[in-house]
């Protein structure tokens, strides 16, 4: 459908309802959609479940969205960094969820739900506590895992420059979680530095096309 | 978006003319195209609907060979041997346009991203189960392509045929007797002489072209509801 | 590991195989690697295993493989077309197995062979002959069919442009199934056009990483 | 290529010298990745076998959150937040380098493409099997990483770490005692003290550096076997 250019943050993340799963992009800060999320943290929707790799960084953020008990849950791969203070916190005063996924599998559950794929079976995890309480079956002589979607209602993302169709193009390894978020959420919403005139992309070269993207915001550098 | 599948519109007989032709039925379904739709013409018939889209539509056309925002098709000086849509036409290319490889583009129909495809049928049922591969002929090389995963993707499938056959057989039928290629996946069928929204009630006549309603749920041997004006 | 540049087709397809399972891209004549099919001819494997969109067109090319006999098995979604004659006679005289899978499915299996997942549930087919003797599952209400990878031996596939690394670019609707046979074989050959400098292609665009790569031969294009 | 794990060499002990530092780990390791080869080297301590790499290697290296073909650390000027590494370290780009998202990183990994990944470990045990992510703690913020994709995915998996903890607990064991990131999957231990080839009979060492394999195995509560000259 239709992408809708938004002024500014705020209206881009308008509506997303309390409960709700949202996608967060980003490896790290890199591609991590931080105008988003501070507006989300202002938007104010609560009891949601996050779904990104990390659990915020020092006191902005994913971190500020935990820690003014926003979250219910959160479905990552690596919480702990060195500057994940927040999330350690409400982690141990059991005031958060948590389900650690493999980066791999994380990945590949999103990119389930954007493809169709009602379930698949990897070897990633099995045999450890990740794997607990899974359906396994042996194939080639292999124990895999059956893995189900991650589907998010939203979705919120950072990229490099979209036309005004949506197509977006990411910028070195800012690209990670964006386009398989993309396709995994009903709503899509991108932070990007430039938006530019339909035809001002290379058709080979654009990563995300527009038909998954619902809101587009242009949002300055931090320099 | 309001759904337009969920409460089917009063019945409109259209007695003052005779059955739609190829190019009336693909306008009437490109009627039915909201504005900025994401699209995929199934091969033959369904391709004209491309041109019955209005200027400024915003309809974005998908081919599942890999791209979306596809052009008419090429002219002379236009033709490109690596730009051709799904039945192997040379087409041309849009402003705005995106390739990307057959797993990505399947994922992207299968997914459930694209807001309509049309399809050409052999059958229908009423149930919405959809024959349109294989004439289940005991010589017939078989051959799918991508119906099947056009048939289970889309939000909602449109089908585009002759209500009849050129025997005369109903194709909108109780039950498909011709190989399905998927199950309860239409939405609407839109034919030279009916348009049909296909429901849990089962086949809803909206409109009729050069039949009544109670001629046409004769020539079918299959229930019809229909909606009156209140 | 490193990518050898060969000399003609005849070098790149040398050492395949009786037998084998070989992954053929192109949709129609587009991406279609004519030059190491008429190379495969000459190399003269035969009972092979061939994994393909269609199944040949007019006299030359998958058609000429076929004819001389050197197929036993075709795995496609679309073998009849216009001019797929030599298949049709082979098919109808039983001289030929045909596995006829969705297009989709076809992609998606390829995907799943590359990307080490051992089985996945799709919704497409599910009801039909095409998923008769198949495993199914009720997923989120929806019948699923069980599938399982397509693993080839060798790949021939078609790009524009590759770097001495073997990064490839494709142009337009001619990138089909290439990237996805590239991930899915134990060796992977690719014709191209041009063999550019290491540093000359984007690596934002590059389609295929050079780690799927194994040889690459330039081709004159046909007029 | 052929398989330096099926059959091992005759054992080398290094007696003239005391345990290798870790820079003499991380060259230990750079030796034995043939040449061309893809390597994703691990956070932490394997991330210094880079250094150790001869030029003209013609190793690439792969960075799971999506690139191949990285460069070494970013110093002061080069640093550019949209370019790290799996460590979230500034990293730079080299000539023939690409991109791809994480979906498709993963799907690199896990679908057999890398040669060689480098890992820190835990505990590894005689079957190969690999403790690396979790300590077990009951007050421990668990996070896996890519760790579990890696374990499983790369054609040889290498572990790099010292034989023995600060308390002197040995770190090849007959068993992990701490939650498993991979069942079977480590091929080769590169230690302070002695190389290890883990196969189906078990751990065979290599190589002792400073120790004799008498005393090595007497510190080690592992089965262990070696291969003599002939």
């Amino acid at each position: 459908m239709n992408v809708m250019t938004c002024g500014d943050p705020d209206e881009a993340v308008a509506g997303i309802e309390d409960g709700s799963t949202v996608l967060v992009g980003g490896f790290g800060t890199a591609g991590m959609p931080a105008d988003l999320i501070e507006a989300l943290v202002r938007q104010g929707a609560t009891g949601l479940t996050v779904v990104s790799n990390n659990a915020g960084n020092g006191d902005t953020g994913l971190a500020a969205l935990l820690d003014k008990g926003r979250v219910r849950r959160m479905v990552c791969s690596f919480p702990r960094q060195s500057d994940s203070w927040v999330f350690d916190r409400l982690y141990r005063e059991g005031r958060v969820e948590l389900e650690l996924v493999p980066q791999g599998t994380l990945a590949e559950r999103l990119r389930a739900a954007g493809a169709g794929i009602g379930a698949f079976y990897s070897p990633t995890g099995a045999g450890t506590l990740l794997a607990e309480g899974k359906e396994t079956r042996e194939i080639a002589g292999r124990t895999h895992v059956l893995e189900y979607p991650i589907k998010g209602d939203v979705a919120l993302i950072s990229a490099h420059r979209a036309d005004r169709m949506g197509n977006l193009v990411y910028r070195r390894t800012a690209r990670n979680f964006g386009p398989v978020m993309a396709t995994a959420a009903t709503t899509v919403v991108a932070q990007v530095r430039e938006i530019v005139d339909i035809g001002a992309l290379d058709p080979e070269a654009v990563v995300t096309p527009g038909i998954y993207i619902d809101r587009v915001v242009q949002v300055v550098p931090a320099a | 978006m309001t759904n337009p599948t969920s409460s089917p519109p009063p019945l409109v007989e259209h007695l003052d003319r005779g059955p739609l032709t190829e190019h009336e039925m693909a306008a009437r379904v490109a009627r039915d195209i909201p504005h900025g739709s994401y699209v995929n013409l199934g091969i033959g018939r369904p391709t004209l609907v491309a041109d019955h889209l209005p200027d400024g539509a915003g309809v974005v056309l998908h081919t599942e060979n890999g791209m979306l925002n596809m052009g008419p098709a090429a002219q002379d000086g236009q033709i490109d041997p690596d730009l051709i849509n799904a039945g192997k036409i040379p087409v041309t290319e849009l402003p705005g346009a995106a390739y990307f490889h057959h797993a990505d583009s399947f994922a992207m129909m299968r997914g459930g991203h694209l807001d309509i495809c049309v399809l050409g049928a052999f059958q229908v049922s009423a149930a919405g189960d959809l024959a349109n591969w294989h004439t289940g002929a005991p010589d017939a090389v078989p051959a799918v392509g991508g119906a099947m995963d056009l048939a289970i993707g889309a939000k909602r499938v449109f089908v585009m045929m002759t209500l009849f056959t050129k025997q005369g057989a109903p194709k909108l039928v109780p039950e498909c007797t011709y190989p399905l290629t998927g199950v309860g996946c239409v939405d609407r069928v839109y034919t030279d002489v009916a348009t049909f929204q296909i429901g849990p009630g089962g086949a809803t006549v909206l409109e009729t072209f050069g039949i009544p309603y109670d001629d046409l749920a004769h020539r079918l041997g299959v229930a019809l509801s229909r909606q009156d004006w209140t």
